[in-house]
């Protein structure tokens, strides 16, 4: 099929990439990341960083707004299973459709303006969609309380095939339940299909002219050549990875609350994409999982934990270690965030899969040799 | 054409005189990834005026900035030597306390600051020159206009006004760029009447002019530059007489 | 009448506080042209300067009397302040008054943060994009706040106000209107006072001193000022610092209204960038300007009549505003074309 | 902090490695969820029980997180028989003697709610998929407690609501799976509204300033519905967002507003922030209305009389339980945390303590961790001695009956832990309501599989 086809490099990353995505309860195993909760959270921020990145690293737009979609996401996929059915398909897709109606209209009117005053005013609308959420819009959003399920609520399309049950339903799909291990592999599984869409925006002509606008905007429209609607296009793109993840996060948890559109979830996202590498197919993915680790694991350590890892220190020096490693985990884990931040800008300027390069530079094996004389032949390939 | 062919055969200008007042040897410069100044080299002794001529795009004023040391170009390789000082080693306000004082194609008038305040900035720092009083009793137009915003004098006000924030320093060495550029025959004369007085004064210079027989008027040598490179070296008389090189290289 | 005074006030007030954190965060654009996300972690820094001396000056002796029992049953701990010990009566005075002498302490104090923060990390991100300098500054601004929270807590410092500025004055009295019609928190009075003699101080400063020439000069044309021999790093590098002051001392002040925890910075980021953009990135002018624009039209937006009128209008007043200006007037209210725009 | 040293997951990953994994029997969860193996979710089989205590350490509420985490500590020590045992000897049920739940020994593991709902789900899931916890416990928040309940619910994991007091908790967003300890915003009312009357006369104007959300929102129905009884008149309602800081904006409308009283429905720091900010713009030495105007605070605890220092004096408003209140328990409770913390204990520290005690008393009663028969041992369950008197456990709703103690500001507190005074005590009788008022239902006994 014409469609599937892609430069073998991109390929060989989609494969390791399947592999890696749905082995991961195996090899996450010695991180102690193994549970679904986390799992599901791995792959659905991956879901959000690849959507991003469409925006930002092929155009360069930085939106400092796009968890606001996520949040339409969430509340549109809950609200569709309150109305209509606890199948996770029509909470899917009215997700995406919702990400990207509202990365239409607030694209339409941002994309009006572009670099920091672009990014104000996405963060605007999004720090309204918020406030707004969490006040006037409580009757739509549930406010601080977050919007959930009752077992009262109407579920037409389900009503018709039978009774509720005593107790909430959870979402199923196509009459299988979903839970811990099923959702994760879903979600699993529309990462891999979002991530192979994105590989093919990458090298398509699409993706090109996305290129262009981020290389020379200016150059571009003194040739009369209106580069809004393609910085649209993938604004709405991205909007509707937003929604999808989104969507997916009110299928592994129904609920949706309104701080999941905070500026501060803007900010994360624009942090995984630059942490991992901006404009790099693999490199917001990693990006995605270490800050989710961090503050998911690191932020779960404490002091018992970090006196069994220095426990083959003598004693003295074992409690001095664990006294100023203690200050880095737990709740210090955002002092540990912000250090590898400033660490990864200062040193490592395209962000991790800079240091892999630099890694496969420094070490070049045959084969990888071979991967960067091809990369320098093709530089826009996406790694 | 004997000098043409010296420069070919050796790729830099042969000073017969020692020690020069200053002396570039073999510069190279970048704009990013851009090779813009490809090795140029020349000499001029005390109050000479040089003429760097050469198209567009021939790295004319990449080269006056070069010499100015600011940060674009970058210097990559080869040294500048002013009065036995390595201005390659130094930073752009280290060579203007120097003596170095470019006065940039635009002008570069200081937005949001008065007349006066241009004149003043120039005098911050150690090494100053005329005094403001000299200054407006050469350039009577500024004084009227001392209070006035700079940016929003004439083309030709604002050129005075650059040439004199120059003079305010120390000049040992005097880069203009363009001083012509843009402005209406009647003010050309103008400014040609300020570049005949500092001529007199002495004052060492280098001059690059699009008006090419402008410039050749005012100066004593001239070196041709052609995508970078010293393209000719020798007396401006020389060149202004030799129609063939003035078509090959300047295209008049 | 005497209710839209009331809430003019407020909006001046709050208005002051916005304009006085966007004038450090301009200054720091317009001179050193970084995107500093550490501004906030720098108004924090400045309030912790007053919850810092106030507790060194409140350090108390601690001696355990066997013979009196605390209400659960254990010996009682009796608390000697330590200030009254050295400097009598005095000391009671320099504890009242820890907030505005704190002043003396975060002057030099940040001052020298800013000058290390300039030199230490910022310098090397002058060449580097926006974006870098968004990340590297808001990594910055985590790990300050974090080292805050390591050494002062999660929980805030309550500073009292000077026993002198406690309560409220009668505004409505000074101008002529019917006593208590109009009154308004003393402090407050203060903190807008102060607001307008710190930016008047700046803006006399850049206005009537060489140095501040030199400074203007090199916001409008870093260049050009090179090109007269004049090191503008060194200057630029100063600036940082006297922003890092500014921010401070609005810190300072700040700390008997809204008891400082280490959070503070990144609870006032979003919203002095907000103030920033609307002024327009780099003018120092746009900043005040909007800064008094925004905090008058949150003050009017939170009153019930408005808020009847528009539903959830004083939770996004703000962004509106933003929206509406950024529309309408392409570069804020004052900003210059090209800055910013690529 | 000394609390973390013993908070591990007995599945915790670091130690053990992916052989200790395998050991301790996560692994077989990992294709097939049946392999969770046992007949309810997070059966403890080893010779340990996990517990997960939820608590906000930032946030508006994060004083009140930290005092929780304190004496969950506290709790579990005395559980496993160490420390001077507390409340457990006053405790009317005689099941728990020191050696754990059931003879398992107790551990805990905790988590940052952020005073958020969606973190605070996060960090439950993480408890109860990963760490094996049985038992929930927390809040500080009704948003973030209605959230993990219903998270709770769905796992089938039992939720011992900690300080929460919204009318939705055990009202219209009532769980099987959640209790509360705590009093809520309906018998605040009934208990403030006859001392405010009595206190300030019937002729008076109110003015509301509510945090937007759930808890804020029954509040101010509630103390509403009291004041008015009482023949006072509300001028105003005005909703401000939680964590706000500044509320000065709001503030100021109330002096033109001509009401003479304002009623302040914010806990924690946001309680701390628009008292002092109040008391800062003169309400407190105002005339208004030919009155005194006055400032009343409906959830009051020590934590915030501390942060909000002198503004907190002489102004009303109730509390669950106070530390110097004279009943055996409550003395035992103040006498064995003071001696561990050097302070005494708050009331979030005191209902999450009881939480504590009232779950593994359920469990040994039962005989069992299988969740519906510790709820039925929960339901309508009588007992006495932790601190409020005789307290009924309502099977209708999870909701605790038990006195309301309505606590006054000391002008003149004799040292800087006593700031409160208990003025007066609403009977458990006053405070009863019918279930039925608020709605809502508990949902199925069926455990879930987490």
């Amino acid at each position: 099929m014409d469609f599937l086809r892609l430069p073998k490099k991109d390929l060989i990353t989609f494969a390791v990439f399947s592999v890696v995505v749905l082995t991961m309860p195996i090899w996450l195993q010695p991180f102690g990341a193994a549970y679904p909760g986390l799992m599901q959270k791995f792959v659905i921020f991956a879901i959000l960083a690849v959507g991003f990145n469409i925006l930002f690293g092929l155009t360069g737009y930085l939106s400092f707004g796009h968890a606001a979609f996520l949040g339409v996401g969430s509340y549109t996929a809950v609200w569709s299973f309150k109305l209509l059915t606890m199948d996770a398909i029509p909470a899917l897709i009215f997700a995406v459709v919702m990400g990207g109606v509202f990365a239409l209209a607030i694209g339409y009117v941002s994309l009006r303006r572009s670099g920091i005053y672009f990014s104000i005013l996405t963060l605007a609308f999004a720090q309204m969609s918020y406030n707004l959420a969490y006040s006037v819009l409580t009757p739509i959003t549930n406010g601080e309380t977050a919007l959930q399920l009752a077992r009262t609520d109407p579920r037409i399309i389900d009503g018709l095939f039978g009774e509720a049950g005593a107790g909430l339903p959870s979402p199923s799909l196509l009459g299988a339940n979903l839970n811990g291990f099923e959702a994760f592999y879903l979600c699993a599984v529309v990462l891999l299909v979002s991530f192979f869409i994105a590989q093919k925006i990458f090298v398509s002509p699409f993706g090109m002219m996305l290129r262009a606008i981020k290389s020379n905007q200016t150059r571009m429209s003194y040739t009369g050549f209106n580069t809004r609607p393609y910085a649209l296009a993938a604004f709405v793109i991205s909007g509707m990875y937003a929604g999808l993840a989104g969507g997916l996060l009110a299928i592994t948890d129904p609920l949706a609350g309104a701080e999941r559109m905070q500026w501060t979830a803007s900010g994360e996202i624009v942090l995984m994409t630059i942490l991992g590498g901006v404009g790099t197919m693999i490199g917001p993915v990693i990006g995605a999982w270490l800050i989710k680790y961090l503050e998911n694991i690191f932020s779960a350590f404490n002091e018992g934990t970090l006196h069994r890892v220095f426990s083959f220190l003598p004693d003295g020096v074992e409690e001095w270690v664990v006294l100023i490693a203690s200050k880095f985990v737990g709740e210090g884990w955002h002092l540990t965030l912000g250090l590898v931040f400033m660490l990864v800008v200062i040193f490592l300027p395209g962000g991790i899969m800079e240091g892999v390069r630099r890694l496969r530079a420094a070490f070049p094996s045959g084969s990888s040799a071979r991967r960067n004389r091809r990369n320098e032949l093709n530089p826009s390939a996406a790694e | 054409m004997s000098a043409l062919e010296k420069v070919n055969e050796e790729g830099v200008s042969i000073s017969t005189e020692a020690t020069p007042f200053f002396a570039v040897s073999d510069i190279h410069a970048y704009y990013g990834e851009s090779y813009i100044v490809q090795g140029v080299s020349f000499d001029i002794q005390h109050s000479e005026i040089l003429a760097l001529l050469g198209r567009n795009g021939a790295g004319k004023t990449s080269t006056l900035r070069t010499l100015a040391r600011l940060d674009n170009p970058s210097l990559q390789k080869g040294e500048i030597w002013l009065d036995g000082m390595p201005v390659h080693r130094m930073r752009a306000f280290e060579a203007s306390r120097a003596g170095i004082q470019l006065v940039p194609e635009d002008r570069r008038i200081i937005q949001g600051l008065t007349v006066e305040e241009n004149l003043t900035l120039a005098q911050v720092a150690p090494g100053g020159g005329w005094d403001l009083d000299r200054i407006y009793g050469h350039f009577p137009r500024l004084a009227e206009r001392r209070r006035q915003e700079g940016t929003t004098l004439s083309g030709g006000e604002q050129q005075m006004l650059a040439i004199a924030r120059a003079l305010a320093r120390d000049i040992k060495l005097l880069l203009l760029d363009e001083p012509y550029e843009g402005l209406a025959p009647v003010i050309v004369q103008e400014i040609e009447g300020i570049l005949q007085e500092i001529k007199q004064l002495g004052i060492t210079t280098v001059i690059v002019e699009q008006n090419a027989v402008a410039a050749l008027k005012l100066a004593d040598r001239a070196v041709i530059l052609d995508t970078g490179e010293v393209a000719y070296s020798g007396s401006a008389q020389e060149v202004l007489d030799n129609a063939e090189l003035r078509h090959e290289y300047l295209a008049i | 009448m005497d209710a839209i005074l009331a809430q003019l006030l407020n909006g001046l007030d709050k208005g002051g506080a916005y304009a006085l954190i966007a004038l450090g965060l301009t200054l720091v654009f317009g001179t050193l042209g970084v995107v500093n996300f550490a501004h906030g972690a720098l108004f924090m820094l400045g309030a912790f300067c007053a919850v810092a001396f106030r507790a060194f000056i409140t350090m108390e002796t601690v001696t355990i009397d066997e013979t009196q029992l605390s209400p659960w049953g254990s010996p009682l701990e009796v608390r000697t302040p330590m200030a009254e010990q050295w400097f009598g009566e005095w000391g009671a005075v320099m504890v009242d008054y820890s907030v505005p002498i704190s002043i003396l302490v975060a002057i030099p104090v940040m001052l020298l943060i800013g000058i290390a923060m300039e030199r230490g990390l910022i310098k090397h991100f002058y060449k580097r994009t926006h974006a870098e300098q968004i990340l590297v500054t808001f990594g910055l601004a985590i790990v300050l706040q974090e080292l805050v929270k390591t050494f002062f807590g999660p929980n805030p410092w309550p500073q009292p106000v000077p026993a002198d500025f406690r309560g409220a004055a009668d505004v409505g009295a000074w101008i002529g209107l019917q006593a208590g019609a109009v009154t308004y928190p003393l402090w407050r009075l203060v903190y807008l006072l102060f607001s307008v003699v710190v930016i008047g101080a700046v803006f006399a400063f850049l206005r009537f001193t060489t140095f501040g020439m030199v400074v203007r000069a090199g916001m409008a044309d870093r260049e050009t000022v090179g090109l007269l021999g004049i090191n503008i790093d060194r200057r630029f590098t100063i600036m940082f610092g006297i922003a890092a002051v500014v921010a401070g001392l609005a810190g300072v002040m700040y700390t008997p209204l809204l008891p400082p925890n280490y959070h503070l910075g990144m609870d006032f980021l979003v919203l002095s960038f907000v103030v920033v953009v609307v002024g327009g990135m780099g003018s120092l002018p746009g900043a005040v300007a909007a800064g008094f624009l925004l905090g008058i039209l949150q003050s009017f937006a939170s009153m019930t009549q408005v808020k009847a009128l528009i539903p959830g209008i004083d939770q996004i007043i703000i962004y509106l505003v933003a929206v509406i200006i950024l529309l309408v007037m392409p570069r804020g209210l004052l900003g210059r074309r090209g800055v910013m725009e690529g | 902090m000394s609390f973390k040293k013993r908070g591990i997951s007995r599945r915790s990953v670091m130690k053990t490695g992916l052989a200790g994994i395998l050991a301790t029997g996560v692994s077989p969860m990992m294709f097939s969820r049946g392999a969770w193996g046992q007949e309810f979710c997070n059966a403890p089989t080893g010779d340990t029980v996990t517990l997960g205590f939820n608590v906000p350490l930032t946030g508006a509420y994060a004083d009140e997180g930290a005092d929780e985490l304190r004496a969950f500590e506290l709790a579990v020590e005395h559980l496993n028989g160490e420390g001077d045992g507390g409340m457990i000897p006053t405790f009317s049920s005689d099941t728990l003697t020191g050696n754990g739940i059931l003879g398992k020994r107790v551990e805990f593991v905790t988590g940052d709610t952020q005073t958020q709902s969606d973190a605070a789900r996060d960090s439950a899931r993480r408890m109860v998929e990963r760490d094996g916890a049985v038992m929930i416990s927390g809040g500080s928040s009704s948003g973030v407690a209605i959230a993990v309940q219903g998270l709770c619910q769905e796992m089938g994991v039992i939720f011992m609501a900690a300080l929460t007091h919204s009318n939705d908790t055990t009202g219209k967003d009532k769980r099987r799976y959640g209790f509360r300890h705590f009093f809520n915003a309906y018998q605040t009312g009934v208990g403030l509204g006859p001392q405010l009357g009595a206190a300030y006369g019937p002729d008076r104007r109110a003015y509301h300033l509510t945090a937007d959300y759930t808890w804020g929102w029954t509040t101010e129905e509630s103390v509403m519905a009291a004041t008015e009884a009482q023949g006072w008149e509300t001028v105003e309602t005005v909703r401000t967002p939680v964590g706000a800081g500044d509320f000065s904006q709001y503030i100021t409308p109330v002096l033109n507003s001509g009401a003479d009283v304002l009623i302040l429905n914010h806990y924690g720091f946001d309680g701390i922030n628009s008292l002092t900010q109040a008391v800062q713009f003169g309400l407190k030495d105002r005339q208004a209305n030919g009155k005194d105007f006055k400032i009343v605070l409906p959830l009051v605890s020590d934590l915030m009389a501390a942060g909000a220092g002198d503004a907190m004096q002489e102004v009303y408003g109730t509390s669950n339980w106070y530390w110097s209140l004279q009943d055996e328990g409550s003395k035992a409770f103040t006498a064995s945390f003071g001696a561990k913390y050097g302070q005494p204990p708050s009331q979030a520290a005191h209902t999450s303590y009881v939480q504590t005690l009232l779950y593994a008393d359920a469990v040994e009663r039962a005989g069992t961790f299988y969740p519906p028969e510790v709820i039925r041992a929960l339901e309508d369950y009588e007992f006495d001695g932790l601190g409020n008197g005789p307290t009924l456990y309502r099977g209708s709703d999870h909701q605790c009956f038990k006195d309301v103690y309505v606590v006054q500001g000391k002008a003149e507190p004799s040292n800087q832990f006593d700031l409160l005074e208990v003025v007066n005590t609403a009977s458990r009788d006053s405070v009863t309501y019918d279930p039925a008022i608020f709605g809502g239902e508990l949902g199925p006994y069926d455990p879930g599989m987490c």
